[in-house]
């Protein structure tokens, strides 16, 4: 279920985490659908979600995450380390070749894990593993790696580093040299990916014998094709239409502890955000609940107060107060910021694709309207929106930057905490107290106890008084299954895991 | 080499006139098809006028009611924040009739001038104007919106004048065809020989003959302008929240089509009705001026 | 009496407007024999080429058939189906039209289109219909015929197109032909070849004839009857002797007091040109070819002095057209040089020729394509007035209708357009255009060919007024040997580019120098009464 | 007229230069970065990281430096470089989509330019009030309706509710002909129908024209039937104004089809560009926006000489001025 929101609550449909299991027979072709295309296939250097349900159907990596989203063996059996979680040593799955049949060895790993530490690779995982300091073979099936500082859940962060052929990784987009359950068979990019079984699969025989990955231009011309039954399963519906979809013995999946986050974006280095109580104002203009209604259909977690954790999650600080949808005292906080009636914001968002942000900024404006604030609405298409922000350093004073982060997979991982650090790459360019700082060491060098439960709720804190990005709720990507589709589990921000799918029997 | 005589769209043969003057707007005002299509922009007119007072405002939201069927509250029905989507298509109208007719005579103005230019001149000008035009239909329609709200920011008039700019290419061919086709005919000739410059041959005789064909091109950019103008939305380009224009509201609505199909369906209604009824006063324009015609 | 193979009763045509139906015909009561021949005469824009076309039910809309019934071979037109039409065109009625050179399907070959009709209704093979092509154009004097045949209209000249629609039209050996100025383009040893043919097919298969025309001469020697019409009436008919010998009515006596022939006496100006500042004129081997092999001009030199008027005469497509434009500037000539009032032509600025174009205008060939289709009169007349003079509206306003009255039209048609005009009135637009600055000189291509010679008489006194009053100089183009020998003291003949012969009028018609003006005198008509040649 | 061509030919070479100069400098100057699209928007993107890439891909050398390598690149290599993205040569890409376009294109403007003959000739030939408004009205809705309401309309109908034909997608015409055929019609004929419009319009108003003129009166005076007066004179004629209308709907179909191309899932040209577009790709954006000046230009090149073949009075060049 999707966590206790206050617009969830209204919503009769609730989500599952996965399609269902039972009999499951081999053979047909699962026809995916989604309205965002593949444009390349590197799995160490993402450049799209529209990408990610092939991490796990070309590729594996040591470790894999379950859909409790504890860790797995994948490539690696075990694994140990040294008390102190300095060093680690993993066992390869012996025999395991490629999908051109060259052997899987350990030098390939340690190649793969040195690809994704090279800063000008430009890999998303990087932050998570930065803390490597070597990776070495040390026979054909086993790997030892060396950490800077101890980390107790490096199986967690190898998860999405992926076992490509990087002596020929310039052409990854061509042949996507992998071991997963499935290899490519044709790839156009922005259209489709065909993938075709993978007979040689070192793991249990995968069911389907082909996936069809096919791009639809628009959400309506995909929702068309899924009720059609040309597809089996859509992801990321329009969450508007995704009760509707729900019929005909179709199932909505989404991930039962959402890690990802609508949010508002703030220059904390420019006036007026740099000002905290700027940044609170904000938060208390923003109406949530509307917001979440509008914009996500109920379907996701109304965040209660700044913080990137879900309120679902087992971590969340309960002790942090609610910050209820308050004008007046918005308009209280704006003017001891210097935002006075009459002042004009700018709200910067995406046209043509995640409309539902724009929904929830014309709430915004609506409210900051009643407290004399314009806000004007500025929608841009997708690359110069993100030119504005990112990366991390860029100056933007005076706009509210609508995003959707990702940070997977959520609590005890320490990455969405991190984001914020000084060390984190947030576009929010905050710059975290000491204190937050000192709390993410202690929690990435200890394993669970209370010194780390303890970290954990300083750093919600601290996020929750600065408010360095607005968070309106957590959700994550919606998506939905034909009747006949077993085995299907959605990941915590919305990836969906089709490799152990199959058609029912 | 590429004179072709340019087309002269009519509907009907015209009657005779008993005399010019002022008599051509009466009869053309006279005209029962005129007379339709008049009063259909006139009601649009007057609902984007007074919706705001009568009916609902066109930004009250109503989130719980979104996505509402038509009903006596909303004849409509409501949008995705449970706005009242009758008043928000009134409303849209300024807009949307505004850019078209803002975009049209700027395509229009600029279009007959450049391909005036390139047939009177001929030659290399020629050449390099019309190859202009040319490079310019070639170049995506996107990729000159995201220029022009780099370069001009994403203002209305920013707007109308990349809608007019990205339709005068093919208005220029269209003008230079009908004014090189009109320069071959002997009565330019008969003109020189008269001794009536240049300039006022071209603007005074020429320009007043081609102004059939230009109207037909004008009529069709009407219908082209407000889909134009529902693209550059796209990218960014023009109408903003919570202001709204029948082109973004029809890609919004289509985009909610199977949680209201009155959604998309009463903004395409409008923009078909409003389409129509302006080509029908541009077709009917000529049908009354084609009748000097050859 | 035998029975008409055409009657026309009581015929009323009407243009409809945007709320009435005004009339230009009002009441033709005419009818052919078979085998006859009809000539239909009379003031220009009285109505004869909508008569015609009626007949064809060709008649172009918005005019109409208001009334009256039309009967060929007693089959009534008006009620015909489309199906029977198309069995009557061509086969029973064909139709020479009045503008040759718009007449004939640009993207098809000539052969092409003649075949066409000889196989509309006949039988015959393809290869057959060719060959009969051949001939036909053969038998109108097309040089030639066999490479000619797979040309297209634009490749022959106003003439030769002219003659393919001719040979078109008798192309089935239609019981009667309608000929609307049929011979305008021509020169007269053509016109007299041409004559002959239709003699022929008229006496050897009975075709009848309507032959409408402004050449009184023409139809006195080709028709056995004769047909007035007036203010959209037929005003007279009869036999053409007894007609022509005893007019009834008034205009038919105007009309025949009106042509000019060859032995009318010629104008004299009042005022003799003078040569003292030079010629005001003057033209020096100029030369001017088209594509690499049409030398359309081919060194000619000529002078003519200021009030003087100077007559050009030739075959068509002897250059004579494209030797007035560059008289005017309006071309450059390849080599030779021009000069007006002394100045080099081709040294002047584009603006400075524009200017000095006030003291020079012409009236072009193609009466109704030279004026621009979407200008009424008013504005057509009013536009030299306001580029050259920078005149008030209402003074242009005074002179236009002055200028109107002067060349014979009425003031109702200052609001018309063009092509609600018939060919003579644009005519006289031009010609009222033309004048309307009082130029020096004034070159008049063709300028009479299409009015009626009431009408004509009136425009050649007019002109010689001017010349009179002003000392206006003109270049004097025509077909019309009669009109331009009244009218031009000197003469110059050309043939394929080249000025054959040069000199006095009297000189040139009593004793021509060169074989081809022999046979122009030797080809012109005169009118005929009872066959015998009447001279006035 | 070879002075002509070889003018025309010129003028176009220096235009195709200019457009991709143009390009060139105008993609650059956009807001919005490849290496940004390139890492997805996603967390973790460094400054490091972007600048690296940004080193490695050369947009960090002088636009002169960069502009003089793509040309180089095409002119001596015949190489239009490579996406950033996929690595996919740019010849490559576009040699994906170039068959399925030209498939699309064709058949869409077959269908339109048969389409519009016939409702253009139709009211011609019947002469009936009736049939001509019926056809004014098809295209004023043809006019104002956008092409995707088509579209879905005729997914719901004959693939959703009929089941005839699939709803989208392409299999290459060599994989499975039939299935390629059948994918095919629906997007064909949306194609068709939209630009059918505008040229019924252009033909309509040209052949009422050509209607008026004389010769057509001297063969209707010949007395042959209607149709042949139609076929053999009104048509040849009234279809040459067209021409030009059609030659700009050629170029335009060939990248413009984006709307169609999406709705259909039809892999072509003018989806390669809106997606490269938004992906800042500019290594496959300049090229092939190049590709389709050039082709547009020819095309135009094309229909002007096709003028002088179709018309013979301009075969001839005899101007008079
Ligand atoms: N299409 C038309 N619309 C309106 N009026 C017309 C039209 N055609 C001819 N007329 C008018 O009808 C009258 C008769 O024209 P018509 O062409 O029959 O004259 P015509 O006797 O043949 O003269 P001409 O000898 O000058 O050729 C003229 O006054 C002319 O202005
Ligand atoms: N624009 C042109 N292009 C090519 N050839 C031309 C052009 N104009 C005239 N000619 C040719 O030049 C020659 C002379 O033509 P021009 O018009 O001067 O003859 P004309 O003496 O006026 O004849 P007509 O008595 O028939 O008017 C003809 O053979 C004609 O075909
Ligand atoms: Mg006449
Ligand atoms: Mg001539």
């Amino acid at each position: 279920g999707g966590g206790g929101g206050a617009g969830s609550g209204q919503q009769p449909l609730k989500p599952a985490a996965d399609s269902g299991s039972g009999a499951m027979k081999d053979g047909g072709t699962l026809v995916y659908g989604q309205t965002a295309g593949v444009s390349q296939l590197d799995p160490n250097v993402i450049s799209s979600g529209a990408q990610t349900m092939l991490q796990t159907l070309l590729w594996n990596g040591l470790t894999k995450i379950n859909p409790d989203d504890s860790v797995g063996p994948d490539l690696a059996t075990s694994w140990q380390s040294t008390p102190d979680y300095l060093h680690w040593t993993f066992h390869l799955h012996p025999g395991v070749t490629y999908h051109n049949g060259r052997a899987f060895t350990a030098t390939d790993a340690a190649q793969n894990i040195e690809r994704v530490l090279n800063p000008t690779t430009g890999s998303q995982t990087r932050p998570r593993i930065e803390m490597i300091n070597t990776v070495t073979a040390t026979d054909p099936n086993t790997l030892a790696i060396d950490l800077k500082t101890p980390n107790p859940q490096l199986p967690l962060a190898l998860v999405n580093v992926k076992m490509t052929d990087v002596a020929d990784i310039a052409n990854v987009s061509k042949d996507a040299n992998g071991t997963g359950p499935y290899k490519l068979r044709a790839f156009t990019p922005d259209q489709t990916v065909d993938l075709v079984r993978n007979g040689n699969y070192f793991g249990a025989k995968p069911h389907f014998d082909e996936i069809k990955v096919v791009r639809y231009a628009d959400s309506t011309a995909a929702e068309t094709a899924l009720r059609s039954g040309s597809i089996n399963v859509l992801w990321s519906v329009a969450p508007t239409s995704a009760a509707g979809l729900a019929a005909d013995g179709r199932k909505l999946l989404a991930a039962t502890d959402p890690a990802s986050a609508f949010v508002w974006e703030l220059d904390t280095t420019s006036p007026p955000f740099n000002n905290p109580k700027a940044r609170l104002a904000l938060s208390y203009a923003a109406d949530r609940v509307s917001m979440m209604q509008a914009g996500y259909a109920g379907f996701g977690v109304t965040g209660t107060s700044d913080e990137i954790v879900s309120p679902s999650n087992k971590y969340y600080n309960k002790s942090l107060p609610t910050d209820a949808y308050d004008l007046n005292k918005a308009k209280e906080l704006f003017a001891e910021a210097g935002v006075h009636s009459g002042d004009t914001l700018t709200y910067w968002t995406t046209s043509g694709s995640y409309t539902e942000w724009t929904t929830m900024g014309e709430i915004l404006q609506q409210s900051l309207g009643q407290i004399g604030i314009k806000l004007n609405i500025q929608a841009n298409e997708i690359a110069t929106w993100s030119a504005k922000t990112y990366p991390k350093g860029k100056k933007y004073p005076g706009l509210i930057a609508a995003n959707y982060i990702s940070l997977a997979p959520p609590l005890p991982n320490t990455y969405p905490l991190e984001w914020f650090s000084s060390s984190g790459t947030c576009e929010c360019n905050w710059v975290p107290p000491a204190r937050y700082d000192a709390d993410e060491q202690t929690i990435e060098q200890q394993g669970d106890g209370p010194a780390r439960t303890a970290a954990f709720d300083e750093m919600q804190q601290i996020l929750h008084d600065q408010a360095p990005v607005i968070v309106i709720g957590n959700t994550s990507f919606l998506s939905v299954v034909g009747a006949d589709v077993r085995g299907v589990w959605v990941e915590s921000e919305g990836t969906l895991h089709l490799e152990d799918a199959g058609f029912a029997a | 080499m590429t004179a072709s005589s340019p087309p002269v769209l009519l509907e009907e043969p015209p009657a005779l006139p008993e005399d010019s003057g002022p008599g051509l707007l009466r009869r053309y005002l006279t005209r029962p098809p005129v007379i339709a299509a008049l009063v259909v922009i006139g009601v649009l007119v007057i609902m984007a006028v007074i919706a705001p007072w009568v009916l609902h405002s066109p930004t009250a939201l109503d989130v719980p009611d979104r996505f509402a069927p038509p009903s006596g509250a909303h004849p409509f029905g409501t949008d995705e924040l449970g706005r009242d989507l009758l008043s928000r298509v009134a409303y849209a109208g300024r807009l949307s009739l505004g850019i078209a007719f803002g975009a049209t005579v700027f395509a229009m103005v600029l279009g007959t001038v450049w391909g005036m230019a390139a047939a009177a001149r001929g030659g290399w000008v020629d050449e390099v104007l019309m190859r202009i035009a040319e490079a310019g239909m070639a170049i995506p329609i996107i990729l000159f919106a995201l220029v022009f709200v780099a370069a001009f920011g994403a203002d209305l008039v920013a707007m109308t004048l990349i809608t007019g700019f990205l339709m005068s290419f093919l208005t220029a061919r269209i003008a230079r065809s009908a004014v090189l086709s009109e320069l071959k005919s002997e009565y330019v000739h008969g003109l020189t020989a008269v001794g009536v410059p240049r300039m006022r041959i071209l603007f005074g005789e020429v320009l007043p003959n081609t102004l059939p064909s230009l109207l037909a091109q004008s009529s069709l950019n009407l219908a082209t302008s407000v889909m134009l103008e529902a693209t550059l939305s796209f990218v960014g380009l023009g109408v903003q929240p919570p202001a709204a224009s029948w082109g973004t509201m029809l890609q919004n609505g289509y985009s909610h089509l199977y949680e209201s199909i009155w959604y998309p369906l009463m903004p395409a209604l409008v923009i078909v009705l409003a389409i129509a009824a302006l080509n029908t006063l541009g077709s009917e324009l000529q049908v009354v001026l084609h009748r000097s015609a050859s | 009496m035998t029975e008409p193979l055409l009657r026309i009763s009581e015929l009323r045509i009407g243009v409809r407007t945007a709320n009435a139906v005004r009339p230009l015909v009002e009441g033709v009561d005419l009818a052919i024999e078979p085998g006859q021949r009809a000539a239909l005469v009379g003031e220009s824009g009285s109505g004869k080429t909508l008569t015609a076309l009626s007949v064809m039910r060709l008649n172009p809309p918005p005019t109409l058939v208001t009334g009256g019934r039309i009967e060929l071979a007693s089959k009534d037109i008006a009620t015909a189906t489309e199906r029977d039409m198309v069995g009557l065109r061509g086969a029973e009625m064909a139709m020479i039209y009045q503008d040759p050179l718009s007449s004939l399907n640009p993207v098809r070959t000539v052969g092409h289109q003649l075949v066409e009709a000889i196989r509309a209704h006949t039988t015959i093979r393809a290869r057959a219909a060719k060959r009969r092509a051949v001939d036909l154009l053969g038998e109108v004097g097309v040089p030639d015929p066999v490479t000619r045949i797979d040309d297209y209209p634009h490749q022959f000249s106003g003439g030769m197109r002219q003659r393919v629609m001719i040979a078109m039209a008798v192309s089935c050996s239609p019981s009667l032909l309608i000929a609307d100025e049929p011979t305008t383009a021509l020169d007269v040893t053509t016109q007299a070849r041409i004559l002959d043919l239709l003699v022929d097919l008229s006496d050897q298969r009975g075709m009848a004839v309507l032959f409408i025309t402004h050449d009184l001469a023409i139809a006195s020697g080709f028709c056995e009857r004769i047909n007035v019409m007036r203010h959209g009436k037929l005003v007279e008919h009869g036999k053409m002797g007894t007609v022509l010998a005893a007019p009834a009515h008034p205009y038919t006596r105007t009309l025949l007091d009106a042509v000019i022939t060859l032995d009318a006496q010629p104008r004299t100006a009042a005022v003799e040109p003078s040569d003292a500042d030079g010629p005001l004129v003057e033209a020096r081997d100029v030369v001017r070819t088209f594509g690499r092999s049409v030398r359309a001009v081919d060194g000619v030199s000529l002078s003519i002095p200021r009030g003087g008027t100077f007559g050009l005469v030739g075959e068509s497509g002897s250059g004579k057209s494209t030797l007035a434009g560059l008289l005017l500037g309006l071309d450059r000539p390849e080599s030779g040089s021009v000069r007006f009032a002394g100045t080099e032509l081709a040294t002047l600025s584009r603006e400075a020729l524009r200017a000095r174009r006030r003291h020079m205008q012409v009236v072009l060939q193609d009466p109704i394509g030279s004026l621009n289709r979407r200008k009424t009169v008013a504005q057509i007349v009013a536009l030299p007035l306001a580029v050259h003079d920078r005149m008030s509206r209402a003074r242009r306003r005074d002179r236009v209708a002055e200028l109107l009255d002067l060349v014979r039209l009425p003031k109702a048609l200052l609001g018309r357009y063009p092509r609600e005009l018939s060919g003579g009135q644009c005519q006289r637009v031009n010609i009222a255009r033309a004048i309307a600055l009082k130029p020096d000189f004034l070159v008049l291509d063709e300028a009479v060919s299409a009015v009626d010679v009431v009408i004509q008489a009136q425009i050649l006194d007019l002109l010689g007024d001017l010349q009179d009053e002003l000392g206006l100089t003109y270049l004097f183009v025509s077909h019309d040997l009669a009109v331009v020998r009244y009218m031009a003291p000197t003469i110059a003949v050309m043939y394929r580019g080249r000025i054959v012969e040069q000199g006095d009028r009297a000189d040139i018609f009593r004793n021509p120098a060169h074989e081809y003006t022999r046979q122009l005198i030797d080809a012109i008509p005169a009118v005929e009464l009872d066959g015998e040649r009447v001279r006035r | 007229m070879v002075g002509y061509l070889l003018r025309r030919l010129g003028a176009s070479v220096l235009m195709i230069v200019l457009v991709s100069m143009l390009i060139f400098v105008v993609l650059r100057l956009l807001p919005g970065d490849p290496t940004i699209t390139r890492f997805g928007q996603q967390e973790g993107i460094d400054p490091r990281t972007i600048a690296a890439m940004r080193a490695q891909l050369g947009l960090n050398d002088p636009i002169i430096v960069q502009y003089w390598h793509w040309v180089t690149g095409i002119v001596v290599h015949g190489d239009l470089g490579r996406s950033y993205f996929s690595q996919f040569a740019v010849g490559t890409l576009i040699a994906q989509r170039l068959g399925p376009t030209l498939e699309l294109s064709v058949a869409g403007l077959f269908l339109a330019v048969v389409f519009a003959v016939v409702l253009a000739v139709l009211p011609t030939i019947l002469r009936g009030r009736w049939w001509s408004r019926l056809v004014g009205t098809y295209t004023t809705i043809g006019l104002s309706a956008p092409p995707f309401v088509f579209g879905i309309v005729f997914v719901a109908l004959f693939s959703v509710k009929l089941g005839w034909l699939p709803d989208r997608g392409y299999v290459s015409p060599s994989a499975d002909l039939g299935g390629n055929l059948r994918l095919l019609v629906l997007p064909a004929v949306t194609l068709g129908l939209a630009l059918s419009a505008p040229l019924i319009r252009y033909l309509r108003a040209s052949l009422a024209d050509v209607e008026t003129s004389s010769f057509v009166r001297t063969a209707t005076g010949k007395g042959i039937t209607r149709s042949s007066v139609v076929f053999g004179h009104v048509l040849p004629n009234g279809l040459l104004p067209a021409l030009t209308s059609l030659g700009v709907s050629v170029g335009a179909v060939l990248g413009g089809a984006v709307v169609v191309e999406y709705v259909f899932a039809w892999p072509g040209l003018g989806s390669l560009i809106v997606d490269s577009v938004f992906k800042r790709d500019y290594a496959v954006l300049q090229s092939t926006v190049l590709l389709l000046a050039t082709v547009f230009v020819l095309v135009n090149l094309l229909v002007d000489i096709l003028y002088g073949v179709l018309d013979p009075r301009l075969r001839v060049s005899g101007d008079r001025r």
